[in-house]
């Protein structure tokens, strides 16, 4: 028996079959080229730096979730450990006296780690849960949404803590070369998350759990704490979302982060990834990000009044997944 | 033993004020001395989460209600159920539509509206383009305070309100929407109204991160969080006072009164507010008064919120 | 009078790559007719094409001289044709009854399932073709071969003219394809046409009446078995000429390598002892169910451990997980491919470096050349036919996917092999290569522990066999003393 | 394909085997008593019949997502749909003049059956777009989350519909024999659920769809249909909850629902469905919505303060749902 060459490379794609095969990519691209048309400010360095700012912290959740998601697990809890990490680090770095924290305002570099360091925590006790005692992910995370707002607002006496030192504003407001630092975050972010999930063997591990647990574990991976790591991960990029939210606002907000679950895994499905586990990449939860941002910034640009933006961004989310879908056939 | 039990069913204590308002009711000197037993409900921002507070309440004793309901329309039915219980309720922040009310302690939304656009109309010189950063469509606050905005505005003709967007009373949501905005009309806009100071401030940091100055615009909110005070103390916004305090004080007050024979007000805020008489308790309206937040102020206000 | 099933210039291609050139059938009534053809030959795909489970690229299908067109598997069985899938596809957690009747259940009043009625006339079914399985059981309690002959159950119970078996017998025993046989025999004299694909080529002398050959997607022949011989089909079907079946040049040293005593498992599996020797080829025989799986389960760590003790090259160990089994140098080919063997997602290299990725990486970043290498040494060993080792595992043929699982596993460079049914599913060609791939590996000083329900496979390569029966040992049969008699009548 | 271990049938349970297997309710029982030992207001008639009427909202959309969990969907738009039919249904009812619907109030059963159509065509877009265009059900109902509730504050400009009829309010007041009749509402969809999914061919095959959709198809099952006609049945109950919830507050609020599809998955998972489809019961679910509305009964009840009650309800969930742990072995 004799195997042909897969797709053939380069040309012979129908144009039917470039946009299947890239669909997502696609739809981006089609939505930037609308605006641009559109709207003459859409393409200015300004706007395009701004849509990459915004989805910063939408787009680092995504990634996280992306990990979680590829072992077929869920992460609901990141919107409430944005809230959490941010209101924790902030009171470190807090100028004002309203700061309980003796010393304050640290180093940024020392509030930076006490906030990724909450972060890990709350995913920390999520992972055991999920993959310890067996607790569906969907229940456990959601355990923790509810638990790490209470938290949140427990530890702020459910006031922001405002006036942040200009180091740690840095962080959501600073910029190297013009670029603001945020969307260095949000790149070196997906750089590592990319570079982890497909060059390490941590990555492969991570993909054979969420592909078949059961093959994963005769296969001797560790399977218990590779689920465990990825809710690490996701709650260290809650917390790093966290606060450059609270870098960028100025002050921790106790309400934070509510419902920021939802666009995250929004970003992750639409990039690709599928909840079943196993099958996915970073690079489509950047650009299933990017999407939700440039829809936002668009539909704002244009003025188009709150309501119709969110009948307009249902529809449009479902459409650029249908042009994907190709990739989800189900049986 | 036994004190009479008081409920306070707020619409979410998850946000400043209404933590401001819930701390004063847990400050109040008849609470400290043990004259009464307050429990503080979180509505968690569901008109149906407090009516079932309000349904616990009954079933427990609760002698006095004071609510503050998520929407003007919303409370209406819970506050039937405890007048049918024999409970009084007693409104405070935000209006409920109901006549079984007892009283109702509160500001006066359209003033505050009218008393920011005022601000902002007034520091642009009456000319120029302004934008609207609104709260949740439809919320009586936001009814009322946008009802204010268009009063002051329809004093200034030449204005124009180029952009006019809800940003659910948040400052993320504020922040992006006044990014967005800064490019889609670049250095046309001259003021910034805010329903509330969340979102006039996550409008300042959208300002800064565009590279202006906050100084250069005319930028106003309501309900002087802390946050606002200090923007004001630099000179980038303008705030107006909604006394969180004084509405939930007030309200103990009078559902004290109600379930206490021969009680007397114990809260300050009576000297504070001259202009707010106590009147035996026996009032339907009271209404607690705005103050603008100023250089002269703003001090003294921050040194209230330690 | 019309075929039953007349099918001429079938194509089909997955994603520019062609799997059916040139599909040619024909079934008459009142026959048994055999489907050959290698791994991949294309026969699953022009199955479920006649069932209207894919749709076909071209190609005309003819029921009794109609031309057809099914669109869905609906269509088909209302149109008289029914199929027992390769791939198992139970409902786990619905009984037994409600998967064979599925679709067709019997209502009584409100719209109610009459269950009662549901139940009974499942049990008359199963205990009609001597099937002893339980109505009201759950698929996710049955064995593989029980689930397998449920799914028989369930098409035949259609009474459908055209019955379509795709590889019914690959998870069952003896015994149950004797049953199995019965009932097609039945059929066969009510009229009924079957169509009947199996890679035990045994059984299709046994009980066809015609064949057709496919090899890679192209009709190659067809005729009346009665014509043709064992070498010349196998011919037919690998495209070349086979010597001989079994590969065996191992020969057993004295060595103990694996020495097991007193060992208990899941499933009433007790008191267990034996020593494999290196370079020795130990069979372990049973009927269905008889613990085999269970006694491997226990010697890789997936069951918790429950007494015993093991030596592995004379040094006790505690086998608690896999992880702890592949540091002892032990390997495991499990009997359920695609549930514990593949990351079906995965491309076959990610597959055949999942048990080696601690050495193909450095400080845990992955060495793609190292990853590379190993793949093209396991592909080009195996002779792993895929058209690159970034295709989805998925694609495979069966036999290849089998041949990857074994791959993954001799990159661990194992010395024990535990082999759970390891060519179920494969094609003559490959099943005489993976036998090669045992007898080197034996040779070359590895101990391989191999389950087979395959009678034949027994006795062409174990060196020895040991024989269970309800999770105890019933007796141990040296190469010299084997006979197909002999292991039945121990493990019976 | 993975086999299970069955719990062995009848008797011969250990006290912890009974805690597992009967894990869900043993947690109801168990909250239960400890409420009514700590508050003697718990174990009355009158509070009684207040948790059953604050179970109803989230037990008739629990008990819809059942249906669409079990065929291995999910349904993130019921808190929109139950907005959008509270306003649509609402402004049949009205009695006020802000009523702009001409003739209304119209006769309460009008309104409901308006409501119903509302809640099955939202159902019945989501259901389209995840059956026919494979657009996974998180997206899809992602949007369906977006659109209704846009839908909702375009039609009601946002404000509330207030001041509804007697007869409609009835059915969020009313009572029978001095049962409240959200709770008749609830029991009774509760019996029609449970009938239907096993008892009924279409139930049946519901879960032959979630447990193996490729079987179901070869055995020549509608899947597509019957995957549409769950998220029907799914926007139906919705429906159904939105106008419970309108009738219940007096007035429909074009906010009202926010963040329900949470707690009603919540409910399902709780009480044992698996959200990868197939396997499930709507008396757990029903179990898992008394769960949790007995747990924020009682936090009440007891006064517990609002942030220490949200960290408390996260760990109650995932302990209860850890007492259950058994049906949730992942691999
Ligand atoms: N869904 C699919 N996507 C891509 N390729 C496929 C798909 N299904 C089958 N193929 C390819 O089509 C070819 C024919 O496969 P098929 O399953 O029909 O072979 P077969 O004759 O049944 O083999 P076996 O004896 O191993 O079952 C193979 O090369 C296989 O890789
Ligand atoms: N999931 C299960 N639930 C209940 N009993 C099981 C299960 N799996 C296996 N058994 C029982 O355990 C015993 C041995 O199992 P199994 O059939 O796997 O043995 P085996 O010798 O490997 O057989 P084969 O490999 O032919 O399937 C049998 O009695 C079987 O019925
Ligand atoms: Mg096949
Ligand atoms: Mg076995």
């Amino acid at each position: 028996m004799e195997l042909k060459a897969k797709t053939p490379a380069g040309g012979g794609l129908s144009a039917g079959q470039i946009v299947q095969k890239y669909g997502i990519v696609f739809a981006l691209l089609l939505a930037c080229l609308t605006l641009t048309l559109i709207n003459e400010n859409f393409l200015t360095t300004r706007n395009v730096l701004n849509v990459l700012r915004q989805t910063s912290i939408n787009g680092v959740l995504a990634i996280g979730m992306t990990f979680v998601i590829l072992t077929r697990g869920i992460d609901l809890s990141v919107g409430s450990v944005v809230a959490l990490t941010g209101v924790f680090s902030a009171s470190f770095a807090t100028t004002s006296s309203a700061g309980f924290i003796p010393g304050a305002p640290w180093p940024a570099l020392v509030a930076i780690a006490i906030g990724l360091l909450v972060g890990m925590g709350c995913g920390g006790v999520s992972g055991v849960i999920v993959a310890r005692f067996r607790v569906p992910a969907f229940v456990a995370t959601l355990g923790m949404l509810s638990a790490a707002r209470g938290l949140t607002l427990l530890y702020s006496s459910g006031r922001p803590i405002p006036a942040l030192s200009d180091s740690f504003r840095w962080i959501g407001t600073g910029s190297v070369l013009g670029i603001p630092v945020p969307i260095f975050v949000l790149l070196g972010t997906f750089a590592a998350a990319h570079f982890v999930l497909t060059q390490t063997r941590f990555g492969r591990h991570i993909y054979a759990v969420g592909g078949n647990p059961h093959a994963a574990k005769v296969s001797g991976l560790p399977v218990n704490r590779i689920r465990f790591m990825v809710y690490v991960i996701s709650g260290a990029l809650a917390g790093l979302a966290g606060m450059i939210l609270a870098a960028r606002t100025g002050s921790a907000l106790p309400q934070a982060g509510i419902a920021y679950e939802l666009d995250a895994i929004a970003a992750v499905v639409i990039g690709g990834t599928s909840l079943a586990g196993g099958v996915g990449r970073v690079s489509g939860t950047l650009i299933g990000a990017l999407l939700i941002g440039v829809m936002n910034n668009g539909l704002d640009l244009m003025g188009v009044e709150s309501y119709y933006q969110q009948v307009i961004k249902g529809f449009l989310i479902v459409a650029a997944v249908m042009l994907d879908q190709s990739k989800n056939k189900q049986d | 033993q036994d004190k009479p039990k008081i409920g306070a069913a707020v619409y979410g204590l998850n946000a400043e004020f209404m933590q401001i308002w819930a701390q004063a009711a847990e400050n109040h000197p008849a609470v400290k001395e043990g004259l009464v037993e307050l429990t503080v409900f979180d509505g968690r921002y569901d008109a149906l989460v407090q009516q079932e507070q309000f349904e616990t309440m009954i079933t427990q004793g609760y002698k006095a209600i004071v609510f503050v309901p998520i929407d003007i329309e919303a409370g209406a039915a819970a506050v039937d159920a405890a007048a049918a219980a024999g409970i009084p309720v007693f409104g405070s922040n935000t209006r409920v539509n109901s006549d079984k009310l007892t009283a109702y302690v509160g500001s006066d939304d359209v003033q505050s509206g009218y008393m920011e656009a005022k601000h902002v109309l007034d520091k642009i010189g009456c000319k120029g383009n302004v934008v609207i950063i609104e709260g949740p469509i439809g919320q009586s606050a936001q009814i009322q305070r946008l009802e204010g905005n268009q009063k002051a505005l329809a004093e200034c003709p030449d204005v124009k309100v180029i952009e006019q967007q809800t940003a659910n009373w948040s400052r993320a949501e504020a922040q992006t929407l006044m990014e967005n905005w800064l490019t889609a009309h670049p250095g046309e806009i001259a003021g910034i109204i805010g329903q509330n100071d969340e979102m006039a401030l996550g409008a300042i940091e959208a300002v800064k991160a565009a590279g202006l100055k906050p100084t250069d615009f005319a930028i106003a909110g309501i309900d002087g969080v802390t946050d606002a005070l200090h923007a004001v103390k630099a000179g980038d916004m303008a705030s107006i006072l909604q006394d969180g305090h004084a509405q939930a004080q007030g309200a103990l007050d009078l559902a004290i009164a109600a379930v206490l024979p021969d009680y007397k007000p114990m809260s300050e805020i009576w000297s504070q507010y001259p202009d707010m008489p106590w009147a035996d308790g026996k009032a339907k309206e009271y209404n607690v008064p705005w103050t603008p937040v100023t250089a002269d102020n703003v001090d003294a206000l921050l040194a209230t919120r330690q | 009078m019309a075929a039953l099933l007349e099918v001429s210039d079938l194509v089909k291609s997955f994603s520019g790559v062609p799997a059916l050139r040139d599909g040619r059938f024909r079934l008459e009534p009142g026959s048994v007719h055999a489907l050959c053809g290698g791994n991949g030959a294309g026969k699953s795909t022009f199955l479920k094409i006649v069932m209207g489970i894919q749709p076909r690229d071209s190609g005309v299908i003819r029921r009794r001289g109609d031309e057809v067109s099914f669109s869905s598997p609906a269509e088909a069985l209302a149109n008289g044709i029914a199929i027992v899938e390769q791939e198992l596809s139970p409902v786990p957690a619905m009984s037994v009854a409600e998967n064979i009747y599925m679709g067709r259940e019997p209502v009584g009043r409100f719209g109610r399932i009459d269950f009662a009625t549901l139940n009974r006339q499942t049990q008359d079914l199963l205990d009609g073709f001597g099937f002893s399985i339980r109505a009201t059981d759950l698929m996710m309690d049955l064995t593989v071969a029980q689930t397998q002959l449920v799914e028989i159950a369930k098409a035949l119970s259609y009474d459908a003219e055209v019955i379509i078996l795709d590889e019914p017998t690959s998870a069952l025993g003896e015994a149950e394809a004797g049953h199995l046989f019965a009932a097609i025999a039945t059929m066969k004299a009510r009229g009924k046409g079957v169509i009947y694909v199996s890679h035990r080529l045994s059984e299709i002398f046994s009980i066809a009446d015609s064949y057709t050959v496919f090899r890679d997607g192209s009709f190659v022949q067809t005729g009346a078995m009665a014509e043709i011989s064992k070498d010349q089909l196998i011919q037919l079907i690998v495209g070349r000429p086979l010597t001989e079946e079994f590969i065996k040049e191992n020969t057993p040293g004295t060595e103990a390598v694996l020495s097991v005593s007193g060992l208990s498992a899941a499933r009433g599996v007790r008191d267990i002892s034996f020593t494999a020797h290196r370079g020795e080829i130990l069979g372990l025989y049973g009927l269905m169910g008889s613990g085999r799986t269970e006694i491997f389960d226990r010697l890789f760590g997936l069951c918790a451990e429950t007494g015993g003790q093991i030596a592995v090259g004379g040094r006790q160990v505690l086998l608690r997980s896999p992880a702890e089994a592949i540091a002892a140098g032990i390997a495991y080919v499990t009997e359920d491919r695609k549930g514990s063997g593949l990351v079906l997602s995965g491309s076959v290299r990610d597959n055949l470096c999942l048990a080696t990725l601690a050495a193909l990486s450095r400080a845990g970043v992955m060495r793609a050349a190292q990853e590379g290498d190993a793949a093209a040494r396991m592909i080009d060993e195996l002779k792993i036919k895929t058209a690159s080792d970034a295709l989805g595992v998925g694609h495979l043929s069966g036999g290849n996917q089998q041949k990857v699982v074994l791959g993954k596993w001799f990159l661990t460079a194992p010395r024990i092999l535990l082999l759970d049914e390891p060519t179920r599913g494969v094609d003559v060609g490959a099943k005489r290569e993976i036998y090669r791939v045992m007898s080197d590996f034996a040779r070359a000083g590895g101990t391989v522990l191999m389950v087979s329900s395959e009678t034949d496979e027994m006795l062409g390569m174990a060196d020895r066999v040991i024989v269970l029966k309800d999770g105890r040992m019933a007796g141990e049969l040296g190469r010299d003393a084997l006979s197909a008699e002999g292991l039945l009548h121990l493990a019976a």
